[in-house]
């Protein structure tokens, strides 16, 4: 006659809990897909905080130290990406240059630095798949051209640049007509390529994150020229003719040189604010940081050595590729080291570098001249440009 | 596009110092989008749990207790003020998430707000680290980008968005962007006339937020934008790209400096 | 409302909360109506923007506190001493206001010879039956008038002289609080009190929840009165309560002590038959004459033709009361085994009531027990998941009571009426089916009542007659038989019996059995055949009286005693506050609201010698219910606790009665038993620390409609203590992390909150320190924690049976609650 | 993207060729919007009925506009005809669709007997059955007709009643006079807390 009765049913708690059968679920947000609650939620649990009204006094105020961006959410795939995407810029970049030498002894160099590239845009393009929400939906990344958008631009960069690789490395070995067609889509390819090979750089530049946005002049210098060190690395451990070595070789010593260059660069623009620049100094990031510095200099010196030393050759390479690896690993943890720190974006405009520092001064900035107590608008000087 | 659309451009106006840290907004949000919650988490963070505007949460109300005295008022706790301040997506003139999303999943309407198309966006997460005041976010377990509509769907229909509708003091208050400005000057002039100098207009023209433009919620505060975890000085990081691509053009040439060299160089040393 | 109701008339606020947006000073004070009553805070925000000054009095510092322009602390129950402090600033600096005072207040009565005040008696009043613990009210009787308020024994002199002692250094002594504050609050209140100006105050369960409550709104009335500001718009005591009709629920009462429309149960001792009903509750004069009216319309609707005026209508089988039946009396019954079988319906007391330990052994006393509510809410699952059954001291096996839990219709799925704060009925309809085998009270109670009727159809025994001759015939609709929610509400509005028509409203009611009416003063709330509750003339269309939405008791007024708002001649008391006045040229009371007063008797009426009924009430006597017509300063009868109300310390207290020797309320309802510790009546030094209990915006009372919602629970996930960084020094609490409080009842454990909002308080050089808990939390919900009100007694309100949640005494160490210390 | 992607077999629908039509350079506006977008609408407007209603929860009594498809709750907002909350609500009231459509809501009579140790599911009408026995035989066990002095009673202490606060005046008023007729005099609600 009767039956048990058991209670909560693990049906249907989805953080909305409507029961289907009373309510119509309709709403913009109910088709957010959930599988647990707390996925959306930014504080990480209960948080240690100081007695709640000790924090609005502060000299540098912040809201209980909660961040004010929002951490990037790429996964490990995306500085890997960085990484292979150099490599397939660099590749094109060079491929272009030794077509052009229309030495025909490089020729099965030209044609495995297009099959570098074109294989190397694959792998790339897993890589960004593999990091979207939707991966389903990752031919969306052409819907549309928008200039403003880095990556937008990097989405049709790879389009083309794979596109134009593909074409140049199939037909590197074609005949006639089709073989100029091929060296066209090279050259093509090549151009695309050198902004292609450092655009990441330029990609993370362009977000809230201050450590990113502090080094836009010289990030993209250090990623060019670490894509170039990766490329020399693969080919110093690939490469068989000594012509193409030395090739490689050059290539990588300029590599090599620009990006310690550049990376002293980068410190330097990201010191300008501490806060900024205490990522690439303090934990894992700063420790990867160091280490992609310490490896770049040991591989630069490795590779000053006479080619003929097979081993230094070797190690230098394992360096230079761990360098690129590492210093581009080093910046995205970085970058979500620094999004997660507010006083990093507040003393980042408080010291003139936010929008102020693109010839705009804004009226808060003036009331923040005095600590703890505001002065009023209108007895301000007016806006600090 | 808007330039050539005659839709008045619509947006919120926060006014602060009336706000009663009800948290109708969030809940009306909530309901009216059907948009889960967040979890149970006790912060500490006084009367706050739910801690920052994110992917499930587009209307958020931050608690500051403050040992400071609010202008005005006379507390008989010492010098003390508890501030209540309902933030929201900014709906900036200049939209950070709008300028990098490469899907154009996020677009400017006609209204003049900004809005991420759930059947477009494919999760990339570019605009979650654009956005310089740390609204929009992605939740791992549906892969997209999401953040207030501004009741898109409603504003269609021609009602106000939930939130404003449902704040029982008129805090949040919605309309055309021309109505807001006037009647926030009107109010800042009576509250500065009631001697509370500390208020002032976060966001409601460029020369507060220059860096974004006008943002289409603005704010009125009475502490430093900080305090309400706001940023000072936001700026829409493509307003800096420019810097970045002349660089990376500097460096592509560079490289194919390099490159050639190299070519060149190697062909000539091995004749 | 009694506090209300023995002052003015009727037991409901005085005034609408869209009013409020008219006054000029609003004290709020046992209230955090911007927590608890968002959306009724608008209108002091309102009032704020037009230039009011907004005074919030509270123990904590609010959201309430947040949005005011001054906000006093005070110490946990010691309101009246701040009240008093406030009358005795009006009385001895001349700030009352006089006119109003002297024509529509009892200030000018003088008082028997016999009649002592505390003052002589050291905190006891003349009557004082000590075996008997209650008071002999002879000696509080007036025997004369005054006209120059100045006989020792006039009204306002003995006023003058019981809050004498009640000086500014004495409040702040009491209360804890800066003297200067005070003085700045009582200078504010009477600078926006007179004919051009108008005061409001703002309370809730802050006051009412204590053993002299009913006197903390007395007190509030006298300084009204005072002021002149009752029956005036930005006027007026606006007593906010907490759930959707709980003045419904006291209007037509489920209160043990009342019939509908505040008619008094029939008593074992005063009312042996109709004739001693009418002889002792109805008065001879004014609105509570026609008291038999009433009554009798009452038994002819419940017992329709059964009921004739040769069986007085059935008066004599209706049961009696003979002593306090109230829930606490029950509780305590039912603990002891004399309750065999409960019905709770909506409510949650395991969570909401006092010592929910005690309340969990009534439960497992019982027989059978039927829980009617949306969720398996902790009162109906007390059996298996209580802390006692969790902790293994009690075994669901040996639990004899058997258990019906029964899910109701939400308020979309039935039509029915709610009353609201201030005393509007509005209508709700059905939106949709009720899910399954939920259903309506009114579904579960009609045909409850008609299988009752059933079983005792054949029944000869006298016992049976009422349910017998109930009259039960509703239309049913729909496929399960939906009991008509209007048909009832006919019913409650009243009808001619012969006809079937309905009323226009009590005046039509007659005591001879020619009419019926559930509710006398909900009588005119289906007038013309019409459900006037389902009125809904949208707001932006009429004033802000907005008397076309929704229906107010007593007949649409939305401001009541609102005579008051013209001067004796009938004139309004200035331009600014006019409201209702006498139209010379109609002959007749109009104004924007319905008058409060018979609309043709002119300001010059003067009652003849003997006249009785409604005819005995003068042109200038605005409080229509008061056998005078006047309102209560000193309350001759009424009040079981006093005609005046005096500062006692709550039953628990961390001070002694600097006032008076008799520390405490003498009348209080105490339960002394092995179940019920008390502490000792101050300075336990096991207890050091002041508790007060309140509710947050994101959840309501119990929980039982908050806490298994996942978009509030995540806006209030944990139960939390605040305490101040003081006592969480001395204490070694953390904050954010856990602390158990305790008492004699009981531990419960909390998260804790460090913050100045609650501050420590200077008494009389002592320091004192206080902890807060939110009290929504229980074992049950999508969101669980300790409930606060394991820690209380039982103790109640003589007058209201309330109990006493807002000030206790109990101790506070870090850590989690172990267990077994658990009761 | 099915719809609006450059090889769902609407090559003219590509936004980027709607760009390049539209002289749109940047993309950041109309041309990017999608199908779903352009249609998009207030789920309300398609409702079948609006019921005028009151909020549950306090008693300020806000105004409630309850909106209903396919015998099915879409939305619950404030009323803005209200004189009083002028289509405002607080936390509480904005939920209120959660609290009549939420999966916390039970829909069968659960039965716990004597000593039991799990609910079990009970009809409904045999459910009343039972309670109706149940207060026939307490009321007749505890009857107390008159007093030890003689003095009427007609009552019994053995049956007692809580709550009303949440419930609607008629509800209320059923309470009363059905307990008042079968002599249940402890009938309480909220009101004592």
């Amino acid at each position: 006659m009767t039956r048990r009765y058991r209670d909560d049913p693990a049906a249907m708690q989805d953080g909305r809990n409507v029961n289907p059968g009373l309510g119509v679920l309709l709403g913009e947000g109910a088709q957010q897909q959930v599988k647990r609650v707390e996925e959306a939620f930014p504080a990480p649990g209960v948080t240690e905080v100081p007695p709640v009204h000790a924090v609005a006094t502060a000299a540098r105020p912040t809201y209980y130290g909660q961040p004010v961006l929002k951490a990037p959410v790429w996964i490990w795939t995306v500085p890997v990406y960085f990484y292979m995407e150099g490599l397939a810029g660099a590749a094109g970049a060079l491929a272009g240059a030794v077509t052009l030498t229309g030495d025909e002894v490089l020729r099965p160099f030209v044609r495995r630095l297009r099959w570098v590239s074109v294989s190397c845009c694959a792998v790339s393009g897993g890589l960004l798949i593999a990091d979207l929400g939707r991966p389903s939906r990752f031919l969306n990344m052409l819907r549309v051209f928008r200039p403003t958008s880095p990556m937008s631009m990097g989405a049709w960069m790879l389009a083309a640049i794979s596109s134009f690789s593909g074409i140049a490395a199939l037909l590197s070995d074609a005949p006639g007509a089709l073989r100029r067609v091929g060296d066209a889509a090279g050259y093509a390819a090549a151009v695309v390529a050198l902004p292609f090979t450092g655009y990441t750089a330029v990609l993370v530049n362009n977000t809230a994150v201050p450590v990113w946005q502090s080094t836009r002049r010289s990030l993209p210098f250090l990623f060019t020229a670490s894509s170039m060190t990766s490329l020399s690395s693969l080919l110093q451990l690939t490469a068989h003719g000594a012509r193409e070595q030395q090739i490689a070789r050059r290539f990588g010593v300029a590599g090599r040189i620009a990006e310690l260059v550049s990376s002293e660069a980068v410190e330097r623009d990201a010191r300008k604010v501490p806060e900024v620049a205490r990522p690439l100094a303090e934990g894992r990031s700063g420790a990867l940081w160091k280490a992609g510095k310490a490896m770049a200099v040991a591989s630069l010196a490795l590779s000053l050595l006479p080619a003929r030393v097979k081993w230094a050759r070797t190690a230098s390479a394992v360096l230079g590729t761990a360098a690129a690896l590492s210093t581009k690993l080093a910046v995205f943890q970085a970058g979500r080291v620094s999004s997660r720190n507010p006083h990093a974006t507040f003393d980042m405009q408080r010291a003139g570098r936010g929008a102020a520092e693109v010839g705009h001064g804004s009226s808060n900035l003036v009331q923040l001249k005095v600590e703890g107590r505001l002065i009023p608008l209108d007895q301000a000087q007016g806006p600090t440009v | 596009m808007p330039a050539t659309d005659p839709t008045p451009r619509k947006g919120f106006f926060t006014d602060t110092t009336v706000c009663i840290g009800c948290k109708a907004c969030e809940v009306a949000c909530k309901q009216w989008n059907q948009l889960p919650d967040d979890g149970f988490v006790f912060t500490g963070m006084s009367y706050d749990n739910t801690c920052h505007v994110g992917a499930s949460t587009w209307r958020h109300v931050a608690f500051v207790e403050r040992p400071i005295r609010l202008q005005g008022q006379t507390a008989g706790i010492g010098d003390f003020s508890w501030l209540f301040m309902s933030d929201v997506c900014k709906h900036c003139e200049r939209a950070a998430c709008l300028e990098a999303c490469p899907t154009g999943a996020i677009i400017r309407t006609e209204f003049d707000s900004v809005y991420v198309q759930p059947d477009v966006c494919n999760g990339c997460g570019y605009c979650v680290a654009a956005c310089p005041f740390g609204v929009i976010d992605r939740r791992k377990d549906d892969g997209r980008a999401w953040k207030c509509t501004l009741c898109y769907d409603r504003l269609k229909g021609d009602m106000q968005p939930a939130c404003a509708k449902v704040c029982p003091t008129a805090s949040i208050t919605f309309g055309d962007q021309d109505e807001l400005r006037s009647k926030a000057e009107q109010r800042l002039a009576e509250l500065h006339g009631k001697g509370v100098t500390d208020a002032y207009l976060y966001g409601m023209d460029a020369e507060n937020t220059p860096g974004t433009g006008r943002l289409n919620a603005f704010f009125l505060l009475v502490d430093r934008p900080e305090v309400y975890n706001l940023p000072p000085d936001p700026v829409v990081p493509t307003k800096k790209a420019h810097a970045a691509w002349q660089a990376l053009a500097v460096a592509g040439l560079g490289m194919a400096a390099v490159a050639l060299t190299a070519a060149f160089s190697v062909r000539e040393a091995s004749r | 409302m009694p506090g209300l109701g023995i002052s003015f008339g009727r037991g409901g606020a005085t005034t609408f909360q869209q009013d409020l947006q008219h006054s000029d000073c609003i004290l709020i004070q046992g209230s955090n109506m911007a927590e608890c009553h968002p959306v009724g805070f608008r209108w002091v925000m309102e009032a704020r923007r037009r230039g009011a000054v907004v005074i919030h009095v509270d123990p904590r510092f609010t959201r309430t506190s947040a949005l005011a322009d001054l906000h006093v602390p005070l110490r946990p129950g010691t309101d009246i001493a701040f009240l008093g402090g406030l009358i005795h600033f009006i009385l001895e600096n001349g700030r009352y206001f006089e006119e109003y005072v002297r024509s529509y207040t009892n200030a000018a009565r003088v008082l028997r010879e016999d009649y002592r005040d505390t003052e002589d008696l050291d905190g006891l009043f003349s009557g004082w039956d000590a075996e008997a613990r209650e008071y002999d009210t002879d000696s509080w009787q007036f025997e004369g008038r005054d006209e120059t308020l100045q006989h020792p024994r006039c009204v306002l002199q003995v006023l003058r002289r019981h809050y004498a002692r009640y000086t500014p250094d004495m409040v702040a002594r009491i209360c804890g609080l800066d003297r200067e504050l005070f003085l700045r609050v009582a200078r504010t209140l009477c600078d926006n009190s007179s004919r051009e100006r108008t005061s409001a105050i703002v309370y809730s369960v802050g006051w009412t929840q204590h053993t002299v409550g009913v006197q903390y709104i007395r007190a509030a009335a006298i300084v009204q009165l005072l002021l002149g500001n009752i029956g005036r718009p930005g006027g007026g005591i606006m007593a906010l309560r907490g759930h959707a009709s709980i003045q419904g629920s006291t209007d037509i009462p489920t209160l043990f002590n009342l019939l509908p429309g505040y008619l008094p149960m029939p008593d074992v001792d005063l009312t042996k038959d109709l004739k001693a009903y009418l002889r002792t509750y109805a008065s001879p004069a004014a609105g509570w004459s026609q008291l038999p009216k009433y009554l009798v319309s009452l038994l002819k609707a419940w017992f329709g033709e059964r009921a004739t005026v040769e069986n007085d209508f059935l008066f004599d089988r209706l049961p009696r009361i003979s002593e306090d039946h109230s829930h606490l009396a029950t509780v305590a019954s039912m603990a002891d085994g004399g309750v065999r079988g409960y019905f709770v319906m909506g409510q949650n007391p395991v969570v909401g009531s006092v010592h929910g330990a005690l309340q969990r052994e009534g439960l497992r006393k019982l027989d059978w027990l039927v829980v009617r509510d949306l969720a398996l809410i902790e009162t109906a699952d007390f059996w298996r998941k209580a802390p006692e059954v969790q902790a293994g001291e009690v075994r669901p096996q040996d639990i004899r009571t058997e258990v019906f839990f029964f899910p109701a219709a939400a308020h979309t799925e039935k039509d029915g009426s709610f009353t609201n704060t201030q005393r509007l009925l509005q209508w709700h309809h059905t939106a949709v089916p009720a899910p399954g085998d939920a259903r309506s009270e009114l579904h579960f109670l009609f045909h409850l009542g008609r299988r009752l009727k059933a079983l005792y159809a054949e029944s000869r025994d006298r016992r049976d007659v009422l349910i017998q001759a109930l009259t039960w015939e509703y239309p049913l609709e729909g496929e399960h038989e939906e009991t008509n929610a209007e048909a009832v509400l006919r019913e409650v509005n009243g009808y001619d019996v012969k006809s079937g028509a309905p009323v226009s409203g009590f005046e039509a009611l007659q005591d001879d059995g020619s009419t019926a009416c559930g509710c006398w003063i909900y009588s005119g709330c289906y007038a013309d055949g019409v459900n006037q509750v389902a009125r809904r003339r949208p707001g932006r269309e009429q004033s802000w009286v907005a008397s076309g939405w929704g229906w107010a008791w007593p007949k649409n007024r939305r401001l009541l005693y609102n005579r008051a708002s013209a001067d004796p001649e009938g004139r309004p008391w200035s331009e600014r506050k006019k409201y209702v006045w006498w139209d010379t040229q109609k002959r007749q009371w109009v104004g924007e609201d319905e008058p409060d007063f018979n609309v043709t008797t002119p300001p010059d009426y003067r009652p003849k010698e003997g006249a009785t009924g409604l005819e005995a009430l003068s042109g200038t006597a605005p409080f229509i219910m008061q056998p005078d017509g006047e309102g209560c300063l000193f309350a001759p009868s009424g009040l079981l606790d006093g005609p005046l109300p005096a500062h006692y310390e709550p039953e628990e207290s961390v001070m002694q009665n600097p006032l008076y020797g008799q520390g405490r309320n003498p009348r209080r309802l105490e339960w002394e038993r092995r179940d019920n510790p008390y502490h000792r009546a101050w300075g336990d030094p096991r207890f050091p620390f002041v508790v007060t209990t309140y509710r947050l915006t994101e959840h309501h009372t119990a929980g039982g409609m908050s806490r298994w919602l996942s978009w509030l629970s995540e806006l209030m996930p944990e139960m939390f203590c605040e305490v101040s960084p003081e006592l969480a020094e001395l204490r070694g609490l953390t904050h954010g992390d856990w602390a158990t409080i305790r008492t004699a009842r009981g531990a419960i454990e909390a998260r804790v909150m460090v913050t100045t909002r609650v501050p420590t308080l200077q008494l009389n050089g002592t320091t004192c320190h206080q902890i807060g808990l939110p009290y929504h939390w229980g074992y049950s919900g999508r969101v669980r924690g300790s409930s606060a009100n394991d820690l209380l007694p039982l103790v109640a309100d003589p007058n209201v049976f309330i109990q006493e949640s807002k000030a206790f005494t109990a101790d506070i160490v870090r850590g989690r609650r172990v267990p077994k210390e658990n009761p | 993207m099915a719809t609006s992607g450059p090889f769902g077999g609407k090559l003219a629908s590509w936004p980027v060729l709607r760009q390049l039509r539209s002289g749109d350079v940047t993309g950041l506006g109309a041309t990017a919007a999608s199908a779903r977008t352009r249609g998009l609408a207030a789920r309300i407007r398609t409702a079948d009925a609006v019921v005028k209603s009151v909020c549950p929860y306090c008693a300020v009594g806000c105004g409630q506009l309850v909106y209903v498809k396919d015998g099915k709750l879409l939305d619950i907002e404030g009323d803005p005809d209200s004189p009083i909350s002028g289509g405002t609500l607080c936390p509480k009231g904005a939920a209120t669709f959660q609290l009549v459509t939420g999966t916390h809501r039970l829909d069968r009579v659960l039965y716990r007997r004597p000593y039991g140790t799990e609910w079990e599911v009970l009809p409904l009408e045999q459910a009343m059955d039972m309670v109706a026995k149940r207060v026939k035989r307490t009321r007749e066990e505890t009857w107390e007709e008159t007093s030890e002095d003689g003095e009427a009673l007609h009552r019994t202490l053995g049956i007692a009643h809580l709550g009303g606060a949440t419930l609607d005046n008629e509800e209320n008023y059923l309470i009363k006079k059905l307990f008042t007729a079968l002599g249940v005099v402890q009938v309480e609600n909220q009101a004592r807390i």
